[in-house]
């Protein structure tokens, strides 16, 4: 079988495919027999061509985080992922939240014109404020939000119209 | 007196570590929780646990009425404030000594008098502890003359304001007056004010601070200091004792200095003084904390004295038994906070379910946490989820014990600095003690982690898919055929080697 | 030499101690696991694991060929024998040699001189150190003749080993034949060797042992006692560091009889000096045990140092470069041995799976383990599951301090002597300090925990029973009706109180 | 409902009845108010007419494991009750192993007359020996094992007959 996952702007293909008790499996050029072992609920050791290598993982729909080597990473399957939370997309009209907290100071409304990098509004988490900014110069086509509204990561908070030529 | 039932106003770890702190002693313990704390660690080891309900901070974990009206019903005859929330509110300390019950820290009075920092400052500049010489605007000169009595550089800044608005570093007095123009310029346009103030600028300066343990019957010790300067928008990231920065003879003046400065304003309790201390070995009293400190922990692993224990003790009346000349350090200890927050996005806080939590066990190792696997992580508090302490024989061996316990402290569902903390664990600079408060600044500006997902991950990740398929599909996808892209073909006999 | 992995020869706790230290220094790590070790942590947490295939001991952890073909196999250039096992094996060191690898522990020489009591005995009191009176086998009488010179009571004991295995105490003739066959056979089993000494047998006598570090450059120092007097069956149950019967004149002159002994034979790397000490503050010279002790945690705890870092270190020809005037102890430190056995049952070896395990966490609590929750516990080795480690400023709060962990010490599906360890801690002999070998005899011969169960565990066994039942058989279970029994109509209105 | 535990030769009658969110119960004379949240698999905390309890347990069979307070309660519950292991029966003919572990010695034979607390044989578990011995006198019936033999916890070692009268 094939698999594509993401990470970084990268796709990265992975055959896979049993054999005996255990895998073939290609990535790029390389091919490697492997073994896995659960030795607890997500806790896994795999032996990758007889050496053995320790890994941590939970996913959830297309999300996968992986822990190895003291780095957790995280990164999405392709087929039937789901639309991405929790970054900003450089390119989309819909800025989101990334992180989930209270709506402390609103600076735009509908129709106002901003440039990149100015502050469309403030939210405060965990006792922190952090400043939502403008990806991109643009028009201001809404904003669902008002002082003192909770929000969670992922949820759209103001939509931009991207100003062409930009 | 004796303290029979502590209720415990705080949560997350410093709460756990307080409830089994007094559970050893045979204290009863009551904790408080705000409905997202439902399932919280420190609900379920305290001997009981009363709801606050509103999870906001000011309705809660804030709320003085509502936290002293617990107390009272559940029969605490005290209340430890742990940090942050209302360990440093005097009024809180006042209302629980009217509610008759016992606050364990020191006296209302005393928090207020180091609540006013400008007030601490002239208090101990006239004990005699030294201070960062400066300009007030009190002064019977000008700022011009106040700069050359202190030397440069020196820096300026808005009397009625901060967020770098009107501040400047001067390196000479050539460049005095225009810096001290343009200063006035930006306090006016963004405080309508432009009074100016200066204070002598250290360069490369450490965060120092100094443990104090003081009875209610007029002794005060110090545990030593704490080296503080690996700090992040002026929240400490990682802390450790001893300080490389410190030889007997600065380390005896400082303690000395932090004893008197205790001392002079009747300080009762657990209690950090805080110091600046510049390149040169000039060392000048910054604040002093009327409370347990977050980085306690390395003090107790190097000195044996179980600080949390001598605050029940203090309170109770106990005379401090310690002497100056009785404690000794062991070794070398150093902390780690483990937030909840994304280094490679501005440190933004992570909020989400706790889906695996698995962290390092081993000697000389502390994890006080007050999280556990399973547990929603919520956006209304501070994002701190544990502490990871060491203690080895001597510094370079502490940072090898850190670094092999953060390469094994899995956290996986909400993302946490632990990368972050072990980079900083490995940089040169940080294993050569070269440090100051602007190490982060100055060498994890643009941090970011490998962009590459290793081949291993991407192994684990199929396998992982490979064994949610159906069985129905697998056969479907072995009808395909992939000969062209086969690696088995040439791939030759496969052998696991053990 | 630099040692780049080594190959540790050993199971349980002791193996995932040493993997630890070993991964801390940078050192690669090799375990064996047997069949029935194939899921244990020290698997886990190796860099590599290699089966030794049949569980039997002789056929796994005590095959000296295979583990030596494993080793080489892998490339390891040192092997560390932990305790017990091949630990005190001098044909197991000479092998490790003569295979060029370094054996971590003493010269196959010193093992051997030490191994055998008789001659150790001999070289001791020599050497001017105070030994037991008793039979070597040497002396031309025999053992019988030997019992009646010294008089009764005497102790039986394996000429080859330790532990426990294979000792007799004799309280008069009659008892004596049966004593040596049966010693004879575990000697036998358990060493390979059933030669047999006797020793006068004293009263309230206190083990006392000495840590010792030595170097390869000449350098021996110690690291302070261990109070081992909590014994059953010649097996430690629980040991504290320092002992309430030292006074520091005692303590400086066991220290230097312990350092002289180890200098007398040339001793290298870790090793215990034991002494017998009677209530009159008479000490005798016991055995020397060439390997890293079970209990050697707690010198750790107490003096900061970590012997099996120094093993290692000492192993790879470094110097020791801590000194006896800088080896200072803090506080006071207690170990319990957490054993799989029914104290209820004459201490009987309790096998099957652990369902449930939820140990303590805090501060100053160490928990060294080689088990985990899941885990099948077999017949074919050592019982100990665990060791439960605390330090404190003082025994009393090391005592409370251990009284809490083991109050929540929760291991579930196979029985532990935990209950009876925390009775132990609860004697007030115990907290006295009043103790000797002879106490678990003298105060818990015939211990039993309670023989009522609590109303708290009927409610839960109750609930846990409804909610298995399925809904059929409730609503049937209410059509009965209980009416004449039912304590619900004069109850009075139910109410939460919380 | 009813349940019934037996402890130490004891039996335990426990009545239990849903209660909204919580339960009532009563043991023998005694009423209680109780809610229940399990804190993580196999640990509740209780609240016992408003007092928090913490427990856990686990269950095989009519077999429970309760760990209440630093001590572990291992009983059963006496519907469906399987024979009970590795404990001495006083009366019964089958003398069963208490251990898990390898025979190192027979000291018995089929009809041998043995006294009371007389030695059978010897098991070998754990680096230890432990000595079997017949809980009355009477004869052997038979013993089903030699030395080198591995048994199991509960398994017949010895069939014996008691000696009438006394």
């Amino acid at each position: 079988m094939e698999f594509q996952y993401e990470y970084a702007g990268k796709s990265y293909p992975v055959w896979i495919k049993k054999d005996g008790d255990g895998y073939k499996v290609e990535v790029e050029d390389a091919a490697f027999a492997v073994t896995s072992k659960e030795v607890k609920p997500g806790h896994f050791i795999l032996k990758i061509n007889g050496n053995p290598v320790k890994l941590s993982m939970v996913s959830e729909g297309s999300q996968r985080h992986i822990f190895f080597d003291g780095e957790v990473f995280k990164f999405t399957r392709a087929e039937g992922r789901k639309k991405k939370t929790g970054s900003y997309d450089a390119l989309s009209p819909e800025i989101t939240s990334p992180i989930s907290g209270k709506i402390v100071k609103v600076d735009v409304e509908e129709g106002m014109m901003v440039e990149g990098g100015q502050t469309l509004l403030t939210i405060e988490a965990m006792k922190m404020e952090y400043q939502i900014k403008a990806p991109y110069a643009g028009e201001v086509e809404g904003c669902g939000f008002k002082m003192g509204d909770q929000v969670e990561t992922g949820m759209v908070l103001v939509k931009m119209k991207k100003t062409e030529g930009e | 007196m004796r303290i029979e039932r502590v209720l415990v106003a705080n949560r997350g770890e410093i709460a756990v570590r307080i409830i089994k702190a007094c559970q050893e002693m045979g204290i009863q313990t009551a904790a408080i929780y705000s409905d997202v704390d439902e399932d919280s660690l420190h609900v379920q080891v305290a001997d009981e646990a009363h709801s606050l309900g509103d999870p906001t901070p000011s309705e809660s974990y804030l709320n003085i009425p509502k936290i002293i009206g617990i107390a009272k019903d559940c029969d605490a005859d005290a209340v430890h404030p742990g940090y942050g929330f209302l360990s440093e509110n005097a009024e809180f300390a006042s209302a629980c000594s009217k509610a008759g019950l016992k606050f364990i820290g020191p006296s209302s009075e005393v928090i207020r008098s180091m609540g006013d920092k400008i007030q601490a400052k002239k208090t101990m500049k006239s004990a005699g502890v030294p201070v960062i010489p400066g300009f007030t605007g009190e002064e019977s000169e000008t700022i011009e003359e106040a700069c050359k009595r202190v030397g440069f550089p020196v820096l300026i800044k808005a009397a009625a304001g901060g967020g770098g608005k009107g501040m400047k570093i001067v390196a000479n007095h050539d460049e005095l007056n225009g810096a001290i123009e343009s200063a006035r310029r930006e306090a006016q346009s963004s405080f309508g004010n432009d009074e100016l103030l200066m204070e002598k600028y250290l360069e490369k300066p450490r965060h120092i601070e100094f443990q104090i343990l003081a009875d209610e019957h007029g002794k005060t010790i110090h545990l030593f200091e704490r080296e503080c300067s690996i700090q992040r928008r002026h929240q400490k990231v990682i802390e450790e004792t001893p300080s490389v920065a410190l030889d007997d003879e600065l380390r005896k003046r400082m303690g000395l200095a932090a004893v008197k400065a205790a001392e002079t304003i009747g300080y009762t309790n657990a209690g950090t003084v805080e110091f600046m201390l510049d390149k040169d070995g000039n060392f000048y009293f910054l604040e002093m904390n009327t409370r347990l400190q977050v980085e306690h922990a390395i003090t107790e692993m190097t000195t044996g004295v179980d600080i949390v224990k001598w605050q029940l003790k203090i309170a109770a009346g106990e005379n401090l038994s310690l002497d100056q000349s009785s404690i000794h350090r062991h070794g070398h200890a150093i902390e780690c906070r483990i937030y909840a927050e994304d280094p490679e996005k501005g440190f933004i806080p992570s909020t989400g379910k706790l889906t695996t939590v698995d962290v390092p066990n081993g000697v000389n190792i502390r994890h006080d946490t007050g999280v556990k696997e399973g547990l929603e992580i919520t956006p209304y508090y501070d994002p701190m989820l544990a502490k990871l302490i060491v203690h080895a024989e001597n510094r370079q061996e502490a940072i090898r014990k850190m670094h092999w316990s953060l390469s094994n402290y899995i956290t996986l569902g909400v993302t946490t600095n632990v990368p972050f903390l072990r980079a900083i664990i490995e940089n040169e600079h940080f294993k050569d003690g070269d440090v100051d408060t602007h190490f982060i600044d100055t060498y994890f500006k643009d941090w970011t982690m490998s962009t590459e997902l290793p081949v291993e991950v991407l192994i684990a990740a199929a396998i992982d898919d490979i064994g949610k398929t159906s069985v129905g599909e697998r056969a479907e996808a072995s009808m395909k055929g992939h000969d062209v892209h086969s690696p088995w073909k040439s791939a030759g006999p496969w052998r696991i080697d053990h």
